[in-house]
């Protein structure tokens, strides 16, 4: 048998809310999905909590995927092998996520392995079952993938389409879309990027079970979705650290290799300044999203997050003030220089409140850029000079 | 000019909140009819600092202004809810401003305005503005000033980027669409791509895209076969890293797909003309209208 | 203040299962509708438990209308007064419905009274709000009552509506669109043929509140609405002991005053018998309708209860089969008839099988009347024989 | 003849029930063109003692068949589904013969029916017959011969009796469509009194009603303002006791409304003839083709 880790990327995959599998199958389990009986656990003495037969399958819970390639996943066919397998699994770091728990399960009897997921079809504008009758694959290649769009108000017929166009009959077709009727249901209920069962297998005594599972919960959703209160910080634990305070912050930061710190307001601005710094031949040392309507103190706490990362020689602040105003940018600015006078800036300034913000930036010694590309080359040719 | 002009009557949806109050006074500054707000349990009051009446339900407002457009500012939960209650009240073009609405939502609000086949705009988006006439939105208006360049844009502060170099050069806009930044949206490139073609006032256009999904290679294909305008296009994410969100809800580089390079790929493909930085934009622009001009 | 008692009459209001208001009161708690605290006592002992201040109201819980007219809300300025009451409302039948339990609240200082219920519009094929900013009186002859169709999928906009046009404003105008939008909700989730509000009330401190509640649950949905389990019962004791009985065996049975039994396949049918008789000169003892696809056994069933009836000197059975087989009926009749061969019996059969079941009978003594009018009139002049 | 002809195409949803599958061969010996059966996870099986074909989804029937009717006999909890599956799947008349689906799913099944236009009849209803061609539910067609007279009915076997009468008066019936009992249903007196009106095969419409509602006053209204061929009516319940439910969901007089007499009385106004006994029906039938004759 083949363990399956790949799954559909989902979009913002990375940043939304991505489930331990334990987490995923207690879930699954609420709604109504079968899942392997099982246990979690951290330390070897707990193994005497097992209560089911032997061999076990141990796996180690992480956020990243690619669990199955690393050896994230073994089996046990006795509690002294076992045991000797515990600690080292969770001492695993894998994809730079450590273990966080392992999820111990008797090792099922598959007869077939099968592909199904809900997600949102952006190109459609509306939620989407993935499936395949084959699983046991890398899914993003599999062949036998097929798709079908979700309507608005969801009706069980649907996932009984699916279930067919799967090319299943008999009672495994009531089984599977019995299946997918939930995890829609699921997905729509609570939220979710992504809901995925990989493999969705048949025994061998012809139960269909969630073996493994993903769901990704979006973060626009966290506010309404009491269940998850307080979930984010332990699921941003693989994260680096000045991104998750960034998260925590409401900005968008993604840290690169270069040593021009950059910071607009809007995502797609602060990827065409990043974009500019390398046609100019200098090198991005973060993507920082300010947000469209930053005010002086989310400003100041991005110029400070920035500021924080030791690789950064010259800071490139790019504002086109739309709701963004310039005046709450300088005040942020004025309060940053007070603190680090010798900081290497460069800013750009241009929109709504420009004149108040020029001149309340007259005395700070930072020369004003109305424009952008001449912005862009003073920080390249800044971030090259020795200090 | 597209979808809107200087006649059109328009509704603000949450126009007594913070940002929705801010911006309501910022277009009636640049000359659009806003002839109501609509804020349950705030009926009978004014949106403040202005004269414009505030209305408990959409109905209520449409029926008393004749409106027929409305531009959401209601806090992201509370969207879904607004705009069907638009779209049910008979508005014919709906502007979702609103950041964070859960994506089972928007999808939800699409399922509706396709049904009754109204023209939704965004969500997450800076909204439409046709210089000179008319703002709905929150998009600068001193940026922009009338002209034959048609824009359409996922992105909102980059839109203003190249609209000011376009201003700057001259080169001024029929309309400008922000369609909005997330996976999931009312309108996508092919609509605007359209009404574009389609309008006098429109000679060159302008499309504005990043990395993620697949909408930009999907225009391309669209315009190769119904556009016959010039078009130029600008992909940001060029330099961006794959897996990571870039920001947008719908700006990652998802399994190797929705790369700026793919995209631009298929951009040259269809014949459009690919601008690296915004200034670029315009100078592409002003080079295709003299040939026009020569045709 | 006027006590309000009246409500809308929904279809099938007399036998779907109607709930007592303090059923209805915790539902409405449940779903986030405020009512006045209370407690809920069947003997005085119970007083001691009230942890409120005087003066109380005293509701008899009972599950007919017309209570505040027949006393049975009575209000209470101590503890001596109280006790006083609790026996004498006990004791009351109101309206042939005997009191269940007493519902002890606080007295609500109210400064205005209105009236919200959701129902089904049969005209329209959608539910509908039904609602009056001036409640407080009968509310079918009210004036001021608006309704709003309510359309599917739902959203909350609609409950703004018909607040807005029942006149409301300001944050009254969301408190009710708020308690609007959940009194659709439990209608939907629950499966009810009704959910009423009457009074809903604006306290002198500016809460809104349910002083009282109706609500009937759909029979047809009792089999998927997990929480009325076991219910029914209990909310049939109002009904007569033949009648409930039917209703368990799936028949429906309504006695009347006459004395011919009449029993068909069919409510269309039996109303039309039931006509038939009485233009014909004879008086219906009952309507009871064995369903359009009726076996032996049901028939057998209805034909005994009908039997039970003292009252009935004739029974007259009408089947035109479609559904039902006539050979079936006729099976039920040979074994009634060799457990009751006394019993004065008019049968008309007619339909699929006819032949079977002519044969079956033969020997049975009945005479079958292939023709509905002769049969009415041979069951009406038995009718008026002496015994 | 309305809705369905001999030519008519129709699935059977749960026809693998007893129910189901026994009106199956009862629609087949009829001579009803039944193309297929529709039960999830009972794909590739035959209807029980038929061979007709059974299909996992009505998608798949409809794609394989060509099917454009379907006749619903699924459990009450399942019809919603079912319909809206049916609905989805292209097919423009629905026949629902379940009894004791909640009013709530009822509601919905009806909103999806009217959003995409399409006919539904039921539920809680005999089906819908066209004698001598065809016949699309529960009704016993031996019953029924071929002639000039429509038949819409609330009731089920009610109407069994009065087709009887009229079919004993030789006075064959151009179709009979049961519209159900259950107090909210897809299709209404109305649509069914246009059809007749506008069909060349019907000269005299047979209405059959009963207490509770006000559908046969406004049916009464309608006939008077849009249907100029003779009616003749009968209203089941002149002596039903006010306040209880007579079988039917429907059949109820509440707060003394929906009486016989109310309903007896609108008919009379709009110049419809009400009989009192079934045989009276097919009399004034019979008396009005004379008439009609002699014009």
């Amino acid at each position: 048998m083949q363990m399956v880790t790949s799954h559909i990327e989902s979009d913002g995959a990375e940043t939304n809310m991505n489930l331990y599998e334990w987490e995923a199958k207690r879930i699954f389990a609420d709604w109504g999905i079968s899942v392997p009986q099982s246990i979690r656990i951290t330390r070897e003495e707990e193994l005497s909590k097992v209560n089911f037969d032997f061999p076990l399958t141990i796996k180690c819970q992480v956020l990243s995927g690619g669990r199955g390639k690393a050896g994230g996943i073994q089996f046990a066919k006795d509690l002294k092998e076992a045991q000797s397998l515990v600690g080292k699994l969770m001492a695993m770091t894998i994809g730079g996520s450590k273990t966080e728990s392992l999820l111990i399960e008797p090792k099922v009897a598959i007869k077939h392995e099968m592909y199904l997921s809900v997600t949102m079809d952006r190109a459609r504008g509306c939620p989407v079952y993935i499936a395949a009758k084959e699983g046991g694959i890398e899914i993003e290649s599999n062949k036998s993938i097929i798709t079908e769009p979700i309507p608005y108000p969801f009706q069980p017929y649907v996932a009984r389409n699916l279930a067919k166009k799967m090319g299943l009959s008999g009672a495994l077709l009531n089984k599977v879309a019995s299946i997918a009727e939930r995890l829609y249901k699921l997905f729509d209920q609570l939220d979710l990027d992504l809901a995925e069962i990989n493999p969705l297998v048949i025994t061998q005594s012809d139960e269909v079970i969630a073996l493994d599972g993903k769901i990704i919960v979006n973060d626009d959703a966290l506010g309404r979705q009491k269940m998850f209160d307080g979930w984010q910080e332990k699921h941003m634990a693989d994260l680096p650290e000045r991104e998750r305070k960034a998260k925590k912050q409401g900005l968008n930061l993604v840290e690169l290799d270069g040593n021009i710190g950059i910071i607009c307001n809007g995502a797609g601005l602060t990827m065409a300044t990043m974009d500019m710094v390398k046609n100019f031949g200098g090198n991005p040392g973060n993507f920082l999203d300010a947000g469209g309507g930053s005010d002086q103190e989310k400003t100041l706490a991005a110029i400070e997050l920035v500021n924080e990362n030791p690789n950064v020689k010259v800071i490139l602040l790019n504002i086109l003030g739309g709701i963004t105003a310039c005046d709450e940018v300088a005040h942020a600015l004025v309060e940053f220089m007070k603190k680090n006078p010798k900081r290497s800036m460069v800013v750009r300034l241009r929109g709504n409140n420009q004149d108040k913000a020029e001149k309340m930036l007259a005395d700070s010694g930072l020369k004003l850029f109305p424009d952008l590309e001449n912005a862009v080359k003073e920080a390249v040719s800044k971030s090259k000079v020795a200090v | 000019m597209i979808f809107v002009n200087k006649n059109t009557k328009v509704l603000v949806q949450g126009a007594t909140g913070k940002m929705g109050a801010a911006h309501t006074k910022r277009m009636i500054a640049y000359g659009t009819q806003v002839v109501g707000g609509v804020t349950p349990g705030k009926g009978g009051t004014l949106v403040p600092d202005t004269k414009i009446k505030v209305y408990d339900t959409v109905k209520e407002a449409k029926d008393a202004t004749g409106a027929t457009c409305s531009v959401l500012f209601v806090p992201p939960y509370l969207a879904l809810d607004a705009g069907v209650e638009a779209i049910e009240a008979g508005i014919s073009l709906l502007v979702v401003i609103t950041e964070g609405i859960p994506p089972q939502d928007t999808a939800k609000l699409v399922s509706y305005a396709r049904l009754k086949g109204i023209r939704m705009i965004g969500p997450n988006c800076p909204g439409v503005i046709t210089p000179g006439e008319t703002l709905l939105g929150i998009l600068p208006g001193m940026i922009f000033k009338p002209g034959p360049v048609g824009m359409v844009s996922r992105s909102g502060t980059l839109t203003y980027e190249i609209a000011l170099a376009l201003t700057d050069a001259d080169q001024g806009q029929s309309t400008c669409v922000g369609i909005g930044g997330d996976p999931v949206k009312g309108m996508e490139y092919p609509e605007v791509l359209t009404a574009f073609n389609n309008d006098n006032d429109t000679e060159v256009i302008v499309l504005i895209g990043e990395i993620g999904g697949n909408a930009e290679e999907e225009a391309a294909q669209f315009v190769k076969q119904n556009v016959n305008k010039p078009v130029v296009a600008y992909i940001a994410g060029q330099t961006a890293p794959p897996g990571k969100r870039m920001g947008h809800a719908g700006a990652i580089i998802s399994g190797g797909k929705g790369t700026a390079e793919s995209k631009m790929q298929a951009m040259r493909e269809a014949g459009i003309e690919v601008a690296l930085t915004p200034s670029e934009v315009a100078e592409k622009v002003k080079k295709l209208r003299t040939q026009l001009v020569k045709k």
